[in-house]
């Protein structure tokens, strides 16, 4: 996954970043020793995220992708996925679903301990379970990918049984997932604030300290045992520690690791892996999130966008292919799909995506949008044509906010009005909960197709008690839910893959959705840094098989 | 008698401050709409169950009736409990006994390099003569107006990006204070250097350094002897103030720097609306700039007699 | 009280510890800051006459040009052009530095005229408040404010204003304060003036006069504050061209870009720099005409 | 050894000094040709008004002119050694050791941040090569020598907490410390209070008589004829006359330095004028009301007033004070500063209430009233300050003043007659009334503030050190003007002053203020040819007179 660029001669672009590159590329020279191809161990690494601090290390409770990224070092889950995205054996060595599809049995490696000794066992995963599903442990993500599970029991010692209110296709899908990692019986039983602070898995590092707004210190487990099945080494990490630091302002990160002080940085923006491309001692790693791609919503619940043509006219009007290339320096590919590239479910519909204004100016006129006011922006009935957008900025980059600029700029030449509002991330959710929104960007991830269910099922319209649904888009027909419902419960691969290959179309055929790219999950890794890979789970890097080279 | 008198009265009138700053807060804070027990469960992106809602809101005490949460927090504020954050799960206390050093080093190494780059800003504008002055007073004037996070940018860009002399963000060790610190400093010398060159000028222009260069003294002795003092003054006096802009400074350069501390934990607060976090990093730094004043203005009272006896 | 200062150098000479210095003549400084504001000034009323680029255009073809003799200050991330973003956004950043501090003042003069005229007990009750206000130091004081309200560009441009009050609010009570000590109204009492009369023709234009030539300073740091707020992604929103938005979406690009964050940022520090000269002149200027 | 063994020879001899300030093309000429000398022992006043050029003349015989004056002379001889073209090392040399200054007001003059005793101790640190100890000791000694109550208190004490004859002692200390056989004195006396100035007076005139010659720059005549050996008047930058001190008082050959000896008020009688050249008598203005039958115009009966202390404790300001004033008449209040004299101004004024005793206004309650009631009477009572610029409002121009001070009864076209009168009573021209008071001089000053005061045609004014901030010459005119309009007004003065010569010229009674009680009143005739209390006798011979 490591993309070694070489250095080319390029253009500099003025004075100062000139002089930037030119340092770079010097010190790039100098410090090119000869290199080690055999791992070494011990060292301490530095890795600086520029996602939000979590505020509780067990990616139970709530469940975002920065306690993923951050629980991928010390937690494991029952089982895994190979890069050709079939599910692998982890803590789990075998399962079998029933014939009805109602319960699943899964067996446990016996060898396995949690870093606190305790054993891991059938009692374990039960424990689990009920962990995520105890309202009190307040768990999103993962208590909603358990959602067909009503109860637990242990077969034998190292076999867990779960059964289920329906058949779930996605189960193994959903228990690959970081947000449902495994952890020891006896840690979970400490209070929440205990757990929070340092959860105990089975994973290559151990949680040792966690100063607020500062870092989380990790340390290698030199007990152990458990590597995934597509690991690269047997045993324990080369790493002796790693220091998981939060800088959100993303210059500065960037800075930190062209300084050297951090060896890994997330959340790269476009500009600086165009630059890091002109080294030799950074390096990217590109690893798409699985789940949705990145796109934006169309509220079709109220007007104007309940129009079907209002909406094919807004994506029409929309010209973004050339914003993208400018923006993310060719880092990001156009999606045409309702699904991440790395899903393979996925289907791509480049033709309902063709921007064409005279066309869109066409479907408007249709729909009764004919007046322009002095503005240019059209009118119907004496009310503007305008879109409420809010943008949360905690979610996008800024190059994708820019996007949002240019879909603005580009959509008001057919006489649309896009209002951006970039808000924190409370008010964001609060302007969805309210309804006032027209326009929406959220990811999200999870493993398989099966996110399209969450994301387009008419269920998924009902807010939640806290106001919160995934529905962004207020899609509701129920064919779709018919084939959303029968997707998720059959085991048939064909039959699935086509149910799910229907169901897209439909969403993406109702212009319910304006495809952007793969939800980006760019890293810059210093050339000291080998064998750094993505989990092909939920793509967050993992550091066992890690090694610095300096 | 008079100076034990004087502290006292200070220290009372600074517990008053204390006591209203947090009843404000306290009373102000409740006014954000939306459910203080969502936030404490993750925001409205939680998902959080009905029950889950009640359970926390047992938990925290938010069924009972505003007036008894306003006593139970005052008395717990009595004895430094300031409740527990709804994001972090931890005591507020605790988090900002974490952060506080952080930020009491950088504002208070800030002051003091603010000064120094003041003092030796208006000895220079002061000496040069015509060009000197006016050299001295732009470069106060444009110190004064430039806005940390750029300034932090161009520093970065400069001492890290292009140099490579100094890391771009706080390590631990003394290098990474470095540009923290001269980004803080650098518009709060400009101030401070503008207020110290006028009197440093006036003293230079007094009678006593008339009386001073009378005597035989060198103009070097006039200005280091006399006339610094004087410059001192109206700087000593601003520094309480000083403090608090450095406060307010420490929010922008804990950002950029990724370094930990109020500022930074305050933003955080602020951004995803952790009420007890917000109050009492609020309540902390209150107490912090108090001190500070009744600091400096004992060190302006032992710097300039008059003000103890008039 | 010796901590009677406020967010402004200056004051303190103000409260008489130093001799007023004598000036007349306009100096080369106070030439160019005028300069400088007829220029910002007239580029937020007419900002076509002086750019000739649409600010909100984009043209990503040319995204992120360094600085040329077509595009001055280059071009930004979505090709538009930086100098004209940077005009057109004047008219916004200087309405928010001029609106912050005419709240800041509005809030101030009614605390610093209550706590000047008001009888001993208002005026220890609204020194008090000011005190509470003060302990809070500007930012944070903002922050506590947009913590309450949420974040956008009125809520920030209050914010500012609301915590540059208390500074304010300190100086125009000890100014009535000291008019009302002087000798003047001492005079006016003497040949029989109403307490009303005394306060609308001598005590309030005396004490509040100065407090606006401290805005022309106070205008200065209000942009620099608000526009910090925009950085922390609490104030003004792209794809507005204020400046302080405008540095904020250059910070992530500095790196590949500085053009965008040097330009905005250096007409920041240029109006606060010389609204700092024009207002020390002025401030000067009525000091040495009032004593 | 100390110049006496040479008492013929001048010790500083001045050809043709000249100084200029400003920017060449456009120099401005402050001391113009001047020639002086002096002998060891002798002292030479150089007498003259401000901006005469006296203070110049001395900061340039120190080399202390700044680096905008342009200094030139044929010949500035200090001992033999030409001071001319000295390098600044070779200036420090001089200053300090061979000239001693000392300035006006020890209380800026000495750092008010440091101890008096380091102050003393840097011209010994500077110039000599004594140990610490050694200094410390000579500081003592030079404090003793001095006049200094308990020098080994003093020297830890800053000047804001000495008195001001203390700390003016402290000043000479500082200037003589190395023994200059020059010693600059540049209005040394001015401020203090009259027993003080003759003590200072003293400590000089004793340093003369172990041989220090003496360079005593003074705007009072008076002051000079106490210790001057010679005196040399100047006025413009010139020296217009200069000889021994009872011929240049006595018997002055430039019309200058007459006009200056016929200014002092002391000495000259109730009623005459000051100054030859006077102005029209003013007529238009309305006589005062009359006063009820026989009574006073003004009584003040036991008043006292204490104040508080910042520290709690309370002091007397005024303790049992009564007296009375009478139409047309003037009645001089005399004291030093803190004697409370201002405080009584206040209470009669009105802006302050007495703690016991009452004043009555024409034969009517005054004090103890409600402002409200008082105000229908206000116009009763006018007054005149030391300062006459801070009681102006500095956002009005003169007609403003005065305008304002007419009142809004007059419409407005018979309001700019009256203050056109207003000005022509008190002899300014009518082209001042678009000015601002800062712009005017300080003559012009106490002019406006009298025609203010004046203007609501009261029976009484409470002159308040009317005259203190004014040159002698500019002093004689208004209290010309003050005589004058008297005469034509009938108007009763309070007329309060630390200057003797100043209230005897100007009082019929005289009461005689120490410590907030009036220790002595009676005619003022009467009360400085026969002071019967101790302290007016005390009062009366340190006075300094022609």
């Amino acid at each position: 996954m490591l993309k070694h660029r070489p250095v080319t001669p390029k253009m500099f672009r003025g004075t100062l970043a000139g002089s930037v590159l030119l340092a770079l590329t010097l010190s790039g020279c100098t410090t090119a020793a000869p290199a080690s191809t055999e791992p070494v161990a011990g060292g301490t690494l530095v890795y600086a995220s520029g996602d939000a601090e979590p505020t509780c290390l067990d990616p139970h409770v709530g469940g975002n992708y920065p306690q993923a990224l951050v629980s991928t070092q010390y937690l494991e889950s029952l089982v895994s996925k190979n890069s050709d995205g079939e599910i692998i054996p982890w803590l789990a060595s075998k399962w079998q679903e029933s014939a009805d599809g109602l319960s699943w049995d899964i067996s446990l490696r016996d060898d396995v301990s949690f870093t606190d000794g305790t054993q891991l066992d059938a009692a374990a995963v039960q424990a689990n379970i009920e962990h995520v599903q105890d309202p009190a442990t307040a768990s999103s993500t993962g208590y909603l990918a358990l959602g067909k599970v009503t109860s637990t029991e242990a077969v034998d010692e190292f076999t867990v049984r779960l059964h289920l209110s329906a058949p779930d296709s996605s189960l193994l899908d959903s228990l690959s997932m970081p947000w449902l990692a495994i952890q020891s019986a006896t840690a979970l039983q400490r209070s929440k604030d205990e757990n929070c602070q340092a959860p105990v898995g089975t994973g290559p590092f151990v949680v040792e300290s966690w100063v607020k707004q500062d870092a989380v210190t990790l340390v290698r487990n030199d007990n152990y045992t458990s590597p995934p099945a597509d690991a690269d080494h047997d045993g324990v990490a080369w790493l002796d520690e790693i220091q998981w630091r939060f800088i959100p302002d993303s210059a500065s990160r960037y800075a930190a690791l062209q300084a050297g002080e951090v060896d890994v940085i997330d959340n790269a923006q476009p500009d600086t892996i165009d630059a890091a491309e002109a080294t030799d001692s950074i390096h990217e790693l590109n690893a798409p999130r699985p789940g949705a791609s990145n796109r934006i919503e169309l509220n079709a619940g109220k007007a104007p966008f309940d129009d079907q043509r209002v909406r094919e006219a807004f994506i029409r009007a929309a010209d973004i292919n050339d914003g993208i290339d400018s923006l993310f320096f060719g880092t990001a590919q156009r999606s045409y799909s309702a699904l991440s590239s790395i899903e393979a479910l996925g289907v791509s519909a480049p033709e309902y995506f063709t921007t064409d204004v005279k066309e869109a100016n066409k479907l408007l006129d249709a729909a009764g949008w004919r007046e322009r006011d002095n503005e240019g922006y059209r009118v119907k009935d004496g009310v503007r044509l305008s879109l409420e957008f809010p943008i949360s900025t905690n979610q996008s980059i800024p190059a994708e906010v820019s996007l949002f600029e240019q879909i603005q700029a580009t959509t008001k030449e057919a006489g649309f009005e896009v209002k951006l509002s970039p808000m924190d991330l409370s008010s964001w959710y609060g302007a969805l909960g309210a309804n006032q929104y027209n326009l929406v960007s959220a990811p999200y991830t999870k493993v398989g197709p099966d996110v399209l269910r969450i994301l387009f099922h008419s269920d998924a319209i009902t807010p939640a008690p806290s106001g919160y649904y995934a529905n962004h888009a207020q899609v509701s027909d129920p064919e779709l839910d018919a084939l959303l419902s029968e997707a998720s419960e059959v085991t048939d691969a064909n039959r699935r893959a086509e149910l799910y290959r229907q169901a897209q179309d439909l969403v993406l055929s109702g212009y319910y959705l304006l495809p952007l790219y793969d939800q980006q999950n760019h890293y810059l890794v210093s050339s000291a840094v080998e064998g750094l890979r993505a989990m092909p789970t939920v793509s967050t890097p993992t550091f066992y098989d890690v090694w610095l080279n300096r | 008698m008079r100076a034990a008198r004087w502290v006292v009265s200070r220290i009372a009138g600074g517990a008053f401050v204390l006591w209203a700053v947090a009843t404000l807060i306290f009373f102000a804070l409740r006014m954000i709409p939306g459910d203080p027990a969502e936030a404490i469960l993750g925001g409205p992106g939680s998902q959080a169950s009905a029950e889950a809602l009640a359970q926390v809101r047992r938990d925290y005490g938010l069924d009972q009736p505003v007036i008894v949460q306003y006593l139970t927090a005052m008395g717990r504020l009595v004895t430094g409990d300031l409740g527990t954050s709804y994001a972090l799960k931890m005591g507020v206390a605790d988090l900002i006994g974490q952060q506080l050093w952080n930020t009491l080093s950088l504002t208070v190494l800030a002051l003091v390099v603010a000064w120094g780059l003041a003092l030796a800003l208006a000895v220079w504008a002061s000496r040069g003569g015509g060009l000197g002055t006016r050299v001295g007073s732009a470069m106060e004037v444009v110190a004064a107006a430039v806005p940390h996070f750029w300034l932090a940018a161009i520093l970065i860009l400069l001492f890290s990006s292009t140099l490579g002399w100094l890391p771009p963000i706080s390590t631990g060790g003394p290098l990474g204070l470095i540009l923290p610190v001269v980004t803080l400093a650098v518009p709060l010398a400009g101030f401070l250097g503008q207020v110290m060159r006028e009197s440093l000028i006036d003293a230079l222009e007094a009678p006593f350094a008339l009386s001073a260069r009378a005597r035989g003294e060198t103009e070097n002795g006039v200005r280091w002897r006399h006339a610094i003092r004087h410059a001192a003054l109206p700087a000593i006096s601003l520094s309480g103030w000083a403090f608090g802009s450095l406060l307010s400074g420490a929010v922008v350069v804990e950002t950029v720097f990724a370094r930990p501390g109020l500022g930074r934990t305050l933003l955080n607060a602020v951004t995803i609306r952790d009420i007890p976090v917000v109050t009492g990093v609020a309540l902390v730094s209150a107490l912090a700039f108090i001190l500070v004043t009744i600091a400096t203005d004992a060190i302006d009272r032992i710097a300039d007699p008059r003000l103890a006896t008039s | 009280m010796s901590h009677a200062q406020a967010p402004v150098p200056g004051l303190s000479a103000a409260s008489g510890r130093v001799q007023p210095r004598t000036r007349n003549r306009t100096n080369a400084a106070e030439l160019g800051a005028a300069a400088v504001l007829l220029f910002l000034v007239a580029a937020a009323i007419f900002p076509h006459l002086l750019s000739s680029f649409d600010p909100l255009g984009i043209n990503p073809a040319k995204a992120f040009s360094a600085p040329s003799s077509s595009h001055w200050f280059g071009t930004d991330e979505s090709g538009r052009d930086i100098y004209s973003r940077v005009i057109y956004g004047t008219g916004q950043s200087l309405l928010i530095g001029v609106t912050a501090t005419a709240i800041g003042m509005g809030l101030a003069l009614v605390l610093g005229v209550l706590g000047g005229i008001g009888s001993r007990s208002v005026d220890f009750a609204v020194t008090r408040l000011n005190e509470v206000l003060f302990a809070l130091p500007g930012l944070l004081l903002a922050l506590v404010f947009i913590a309450i309200v949420g974040p956008g560009v009125v809520t920030s441009t209050i914010a500012v204003g609301l915590s540059t009050a208390p500074g304010y609010a300190r100086i125009i009570r000890s100014q009535i304060r000291a008019v009302r000590g002087s000798a003047y109204v001492e005079a006016a009492t003497v040949l029989g003036r109403r307490p009303v009369t005394i306060l609308a023709r001598h005590v309030l234009p005396n004490a509040v006069a100065p407090v606006f030539v401290l805005a022309t300073l106070g205008v200065g740091q209000a942009i620099v504050w608000a526009s910090s707020l925009s950085y922390l992604g609490l104030g003004a929103v792209p794809p507005a061209a204020e400046w302080g938005a405008m540095l904020s979406a250059g910070r992530t690009y500095i790196g590949t870009a500085w053009w965008m964050t040097v330009f905005p940022g250096a007409f920041i520090v240029l109006t606060a720099g010389a609204a700092t000269v024009l207002g020390r002149s002025l401030q000067a200027r009525t000091r040495q005409e009032n004593r | 050894m100390n110049s006496i063994s040479h008492p013929c020879t001048r010790l500083l001899d001045v050809r043709n000094l000249s100084v200029g300030f400003g920017r060449r093309g456009q120099q401005q000429t402050v001391v113009d040709r001047v020639s002086l000398h002096i002998q060891p022992g002798e002292c030479l006043a150089l007498v003259g008004e401000s901006g005469s050029g006296k203070s110049v003349t001395a900061r340039a015989l120190l080399g202390l002119v700044g680096n905008r004056g342009t200094v030139s002379a044929d010949r500035v001889d200090l001992d033999g050694h030409s001071l001319l073209g000295l390098s600044a090392g070779q200036w420090r040399h001089i200053r300090g050791r061979r000239i001693g200054l000392v300035l006006q007001d020890a209380l800026v003059s000495l750092d008010p941040l440091r101890r008096i005793g380091l102050e003393i101790d840097d011209s010994l640190r500077l110039h000599t090569a004594l140990s610490p100890v050694q200094r410390r000791e000579r500081v003592l000694e030079l404090l003793e020598s001095v006049g200094m109550p308990e020098p080994r208190l003093r020297v830890e004490q800053r000047s804001g907490e000495l008195s001001g004859g203390l700390r003016q002692r402290a000043l000479i200390a500082s200037a003589i410390a190395l023994r200059p056989p020059l010693l600059i004195a540049d209005e040394p006396t001015t401020a203090l209070d009259v027993t003080v100035q003759a003590q200072i007076l003293q400590l000089l005139a004793h340093l003369k008589q172990q041989g220090t010659a003496v360079l005593l720059i003074s705007h009072d005549l008076a002051v000079v004829n106490r210790i001057a050996d010679r005196v040399a008047v100047m006025r413009g930058g010139h020296i217009v006359e200069e000889g021994p001190t009872d011929a240049i008082l006595n018997l002055p050959t430039h019309h200058y330095t007459r006009a200056l000896i016929d200014a002092v008020p002391a000495g000259t009688p109730r009623g005459q004028l000051l100054v030859q050249e006077r102005h029209n008598t003013p007529t238009a203005v309305p006589p005062p009301m009359p006063t009820k039958t026989g009574a006073p115009l003004l009584e003040a009966a036991n008043l006292a007033k204490t104040f508080r202390r910042p520290d709690g404790s309370r002091f007397t300001a005024v303790d049992d004070v009564s007296f009375h004033v009478r139409s047309g008449q003037t009645l001089g209040l005399v004291g030093e500063s803190g004697s409370g004299k201002t405080t009584v101004a206040r209470l009669v004024l009105g802006l302050t209430q007495p703690d016991e005793g009452t004043v009555t206004l024409a034969g009517e309650a005054w004090s103890r009233q409600r402002e409200r009631e008082r105000r229908a009477r206000r116009h009763l009572v006018g007054a005149i300050y030391q300062d006459p610029l801070s009681s102006f409002d500095p956002r009005h121009t003169v007609g403003q003043i005065l305008r304002d001070a007419v009142g809004s009864g007059e419409n407005g076209r018979s309001r700019e007659a009256q203050v056109a009168r207003l000005l022509d009573a008190v002899g300014l021209s009518s082209g001042i009334r678009d000015r601002r008071p800062l712009h005017l001089s300080g003559g012009q000053r106490q002019r406006v503030a009298i025609a203010r005061a004046i203007a609501p045609s009261p029976a009484l004014i409470i002159c308040d050190e009317p005259v203190s901030a004014l040159d002698v010459s500019v002093q004689a005119q208004v209290l010309d003007l003050l005589d004058e309009l008297q005469k034509t007004l009938n108007i009763g003065y309070l007329f309060i002053s630390h200057d003797l010569g100043v209230v005897q010229h100007m009082s019929d009674t005289v009461a005689v203020m120490q410590r907030g009680r009036i220790v002595e009143t009676g005619p003022a005739e009467d009360v400085f040819r026969k002071p019967d209390h101790p302290y007016t006798r005390q009062l009366v011979a340190a006075a300094p007179r022609l």
